[in-house]
């Protein structure tokens, strides 16, 4: 088994997650706002499974993202300035404003990028690994993906292989209970996505998602199996997104009081009561790091505000290497 | 006359098809209570129940599939992709089966489908969700393929479409969707292959479809202003091509520019400039001049998209220059 | 449980068994002999699978078939005459000539094509299945497919779809341990196909493909759960070629020995022995049926060499209805 | 100069790959001990090793993606897609993953990836493994996309697809495999985007790739029997297109055939041709035509199959009819 978390990662875990939700919230404001146009998909009340998840891994190790990649990025250790640069299409985003909320990525953190194609990054997360294996690098790639993504064919195919040739490779499922507006009891046959692990002999576990220390926990055990060589794993995070799919969703779908029971399950919240329970944070504590948290969100705000627009002129350069 | 947006127009028009034909079905993502991604099957679910009004899984392969499968077993399905971009999922159902069943079956085989495509830029939502691909479809034999740009087309072609023996691409420009027009409560019965005449003129003829053939229109006024009298036809069909409409067009102005918001390179405007020279060469009085994309992914940053994308003022412009008067 | 086949219905299934190995095997000579062009792949020594499950089937059902179909076609009836032709690329082929071995149907037949594309028709079949759902009809449908085919990301779509609708279909896979040269060891995780079903929550069974009576009965209990709204079935089917994947197939990725030894199970050999044991076929009767079935191949050739060749005129016509 | 076929000159040029870069390696279906559809990769799988020549399921979509995915993660990966037609099935990390990474993601991405396509009629395997889809790739900006037809540029170009930091389709025809030429022993370095003067000639140039440059080549001989000097170039590169080689040669000649196997309907022939059109038609003594596959899906019938494609004959009388000499 894995051992505790420290007291000072399990601090940085909960500045992480503090630093996901606020930035979150600034885009929301950001978007009526009319600051930010196209699209994004935002992830709060998901931010146990991205900090834990990314918490697991090694500085060597990389990892994929989806549609809903913010957080994600920002708990590998993404730049927030050159984050929300990007969402507002300015010059130093992380794609200088080309790909915006759902393509931006930075290989040297071996943050391999958000991708706007439902479960089109099973397959490249499992080329990384293969990658990795033919190279005799220790690295693992992780890769996360909704419900939703689970139904793609890519995903069937991708399991099949990474378990035939025993890939370092973790595929974490964000199972936040829709994809858009469909729920995982219409879309996925035999109610579970973690089940489907057994069909390909492959490891499988299903976590509270919601719940850092067991995200944790769930990714460090795989990562091991997978650096050991006994192969890839399939991880079920359970967790819920307050917020509507995209911008301007009325979440008609779904029964207000089902928001409120998960809120009851916060993850930050929950981190902080057991910050507060060890003693590894002050009660007065936490004000100074939202404060502190608002701060640096609001830096990238003025970041990307005084972010130049991408220059006319590059608009044909860089299609080919 | 009631005004309506292309969203509502498509909306209603689903609704009459599937009121008249109970074979009529609905397949897609989120269709159903959210009401479509962009809000083109709203209330449907409801009307039609979930047996008529299909909502899927994210499986695009396995949904083309199955609905190239129900149109052999006797249904008329509509299958709505969210985005093009998603298509490059279902291609192999496309044209590997649908397209083929017709040719190599005969006639104890039709396929009767229509995939709604939504295409096209100017929302920044990125490289990944602002293609087209209509140039794929037109070079696959079996497969048409339609894009509105009238509101009043939204409905039309999409009756013709839907009672169409053949599998249809239609193509839907988001920006269409939120787009109001005034359309005639009795909408004429159209046929797949009729360009649209949208404003007369004797010295250029611009050729455009879907939402470029908006802009056209707008250069089009523009360049009235300015003692030009452009042709504006909206293409609208763009396999089968109605050559008849833009030959005899071209051939009178003698000057032809054709629009597509795609990037140039193997794009339609290739295939119908090169059409156009074919028949009425001996008619130019300029070259042939394809205003298109320049060949990139879409951008998402707003300005870059913007500069990417042709519109009316590029389209006056190359006009213009056609006409020999340089700005 | 399925009651036993009747004597005429025993007897029936092996003159169609023999009909089929008769055919597969002159076709095989046709190859050789340049008589026939392009390609086929034939299904010598999995008789008794397309022809035990085409038994369990009514004449309203539909069933689609593989790149391997000419058995299927087969079983369900269809003329060798036309099957031939079409083999030939002649005008009374059933796709007059268009197709070729890899895609031909007949629809009044409810046989809906063989399909070039490997797992090609897992969707059409779902989708047929979905239709039959919409028009209140008692239609059952029935896929072929192999065990390569179970890869294709469309297997997991559709296996989802049909298990979440609870359509009436049923995935036959006929497992005959290679996907071209490709063991069933090295492509399937886990190793079985039929496993997959309960990661769907769906009906599975297995079995010996080469078993007439087997496959009838599974089949057969398939298709009385898919009528009575009790969803689809996956039935995977233990058999074997014995001839190579395609023309000119050396075979190399296979012992010999492995062949030999699937002969002592061959299907057509042990319902004979069955027919023999019931007293359904006299001893000497066999000589007298492999007579009969060879005239009539013969005869499928005579008709295909004397038939025309398409019109050269009707080349462009028709690729639209 | 040794003689060799097609199937072993690309044999030897992966051979030569895999054995000067690590990060090359090979996947796709049966590749391994069966040695590939074709028998391109025969005797690899022994030198190389499982490691670097991966045999997969069929499982195209997934394959091409974890191509995109090794790519990126530092490898060179080469897929072999055993007949076009099996790409439908893998377009999306083609065309949206692939094709975008550079572009969006800027220096820190690169995609060096080859996907070898066979493709192609000729053989009577019907109209599902008998198709190309050229048009599709030089549609999507970031692809590049080449097809030989000498023998020796089944390896020049190779290595170059290899070496380039882009995805690039690489369209090889069934039936160059088998043909034979000779070689020389050091084989030029080439790079993409360059065409190859078949032979000289002034009255016409014809202009076609893969199996099609040699029909073209055969058809030449003819025309010079016939006092008709053509000039054939293999385009062999469709992305980026050798336009100066081109343009150079149509201005003098005055007369251009371009010849596609494929269906004419949006085809690479409408692009090379419009493109011609726009650079050289003041110097134009005829009308640029096109010489296609009619828009038919490609029949299995041995004599409906060649009659469907273009061949010496066909390219020899329309030539004939451009140089206004009606037969
Ligand atoms: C191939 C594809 N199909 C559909 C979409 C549209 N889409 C974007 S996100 C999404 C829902 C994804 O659900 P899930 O995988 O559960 O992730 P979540 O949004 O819940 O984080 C859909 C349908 C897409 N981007 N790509
Ligand atoms: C999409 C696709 N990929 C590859 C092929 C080439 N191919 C034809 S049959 C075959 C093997 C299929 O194996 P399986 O499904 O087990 O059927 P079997 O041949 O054993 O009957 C392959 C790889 C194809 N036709 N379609
Ligand atoms: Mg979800
Ligand atoms: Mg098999």
């Amino acid at each position: 088994m894995t051992k505790q978390l420290s007291a000072s990662k399990l601090r940085s875990a909960y500045q992480r997650m503090l630093l996901i939700r606020e930035f979150e919230l600034r885009v929301e404001r950001l978007f009526l706002a009319g600051k930010i146009t196209g699209t994004a998909h935002l992830c709060i009340g998901q931010e146990a499974t991205a900090v834990g998840a990314a918490m697991a891994l090694r500085k060597s190790d990389a990892l994929t993202s989806t549609h809903r990649g913010h957080g994600h990025f920002l708990a590998r250790g993404g730049n927030p300035d050159r984050i929300m640069a990007e969402l507002y299409g300015k010059r130093s985003g992380y794609s200088g404003g080309r790909g915006g909320s759902q393509f931006m990525a930075d290989y040297r953190l071996g943050y391999l990028g958000a991708n706007g194609i439902t479960g089109g990054s099973l397959s490249l997360a499992t080329g990384v690994a293969l990658a990795a294996r033919l190279q005799n690098s220790s690295r693992v790639t992780l890769c996360f993906f909704g419900d939703g993504a689970s139904n793609q064919g890519s995903f069937h195919e991708c399991l099949n292989m990474a378990a035939l040739w025993q890939l370092p490779v973790i595929f974490l499922c964000e199972n936040n209970g829709y994809a858009m507006s469909m729920p995982v009891a219409r879309s996925i046959a035999g109610g579970s996505i973690v089940n489907r692990a057994q069909a390909y002999g492959m490891a499988g576990e299903e976590t509270d998602g919601n719940d850092l220390e067991m995200v944790y926990r769930a990714v460090t055990d795989a990562r091991r199996r997978a650096a050991k060589g006994d192969g890839p794993s399939l991880i079920e995070c359970h967790t819920y997104r307050y917020c509507g799919h995209s911008r301007g969703d009325p979440c008609v779908y779904r029964a207000p009081a089902e928001t409120v029971s998960w809120r009851k399950r916060d993850p930050i919240q929950r981190m902080r009561r057991i910050l507060l329970t060890r003693g590894v944070m002050a009660p007065g504590e936490h004000r100074l790091l939202m404060q502190e948290t608002r701060r640096r969100v609001q830096q990238s705000v003025a970041y990307a505000e005084a972010d130049a627009w991408p220059k006319a002129a590059s608009l044909t350069e860089g299609v080919f290497a | 006359m009631k005004t309506i947006t292309g969203a509502a127009m498509l909306r209603d028009a689903l609704a009459a098809e599937l009121q008249a034909d109970s074979a009529v079905m609905l397949m897609g993502e989120d269709i159903g209570v959210y009401g479509g991604a962009f809000g083109v099957t709203r209330g449907l679910l409801e009307r039609f129940g979930p047996r008529r009004i299909i909502e899927t899984p994210i499986s695009e392969n396995g949904v083309v599939g199955m609905a190239v499968g129900a149109a052999i077993g006797g249904c008329r399905p509509i299958v709505e992709i969210m985005f093009a971009d998603f298509v490059t999922l279902a291609m192999d159902p496309l044209v590997n089966q649908a397209a083929k069943l017709r040719y190599v079956l005969g006639r104890q085989a039709s396929c009767p489908l229509v995939v709604r495509l939504v295409t096209g830029g100017g929302r920044c939502y990125g490289p990944t969700h602002s293609q087209g691909f209509a140039a794929w479809f037109i070079h696959i034999p079996g497969i048409k393929v339609v894009a509105p740009s009238s509101i009043a087309d939204h409905a039309c072609l999409l009756h013709a479409a839907v009672r169409d023996p053949n599998p249809v691409v239609f193509l839907e420009h988001k920006r269409l969707y939120a787009r109001r027009e005034p359309v005639p409560s009795d909408l004429p019965d159209i046929a797949l292959g009729t360009a649209r005449t949208v404003c007369r003129g004797d010295d250029i003829t611009i050729l455009a479809w879907s939402w470029m053939a908006v802009e056209a229109a707008m250069a089009a006024e523009r360049l009235a202003a300015r003692d030009i009298a452009a042709e504006v036809i909206d293409v609208r069909s763009l396999q089968p091509l109605d050559m008849a409409t833009i030959t005899e067009s071209v051939q009178r102005t003698g000057r032809a520019l054709i629009v597509d918001e795609a990037p140039g390179n193997g794009g339609v405007a290739a295939e119908i400039g090169c059409r156009v020279f074919e028949t009425s060469h001996e008619y130019l009085e300029a070259p042939i001049r394809r205003l298109t994309a320049p060949d990139i992914p879409v951008p998402a940053s707003p300005p870059m998209e913007q500069l990417a994308l042709p519109d009316a003022t590029a389209i006056e412009q190359a006009a213009f220059a056609l006409m020999g008067t340089l700005q």
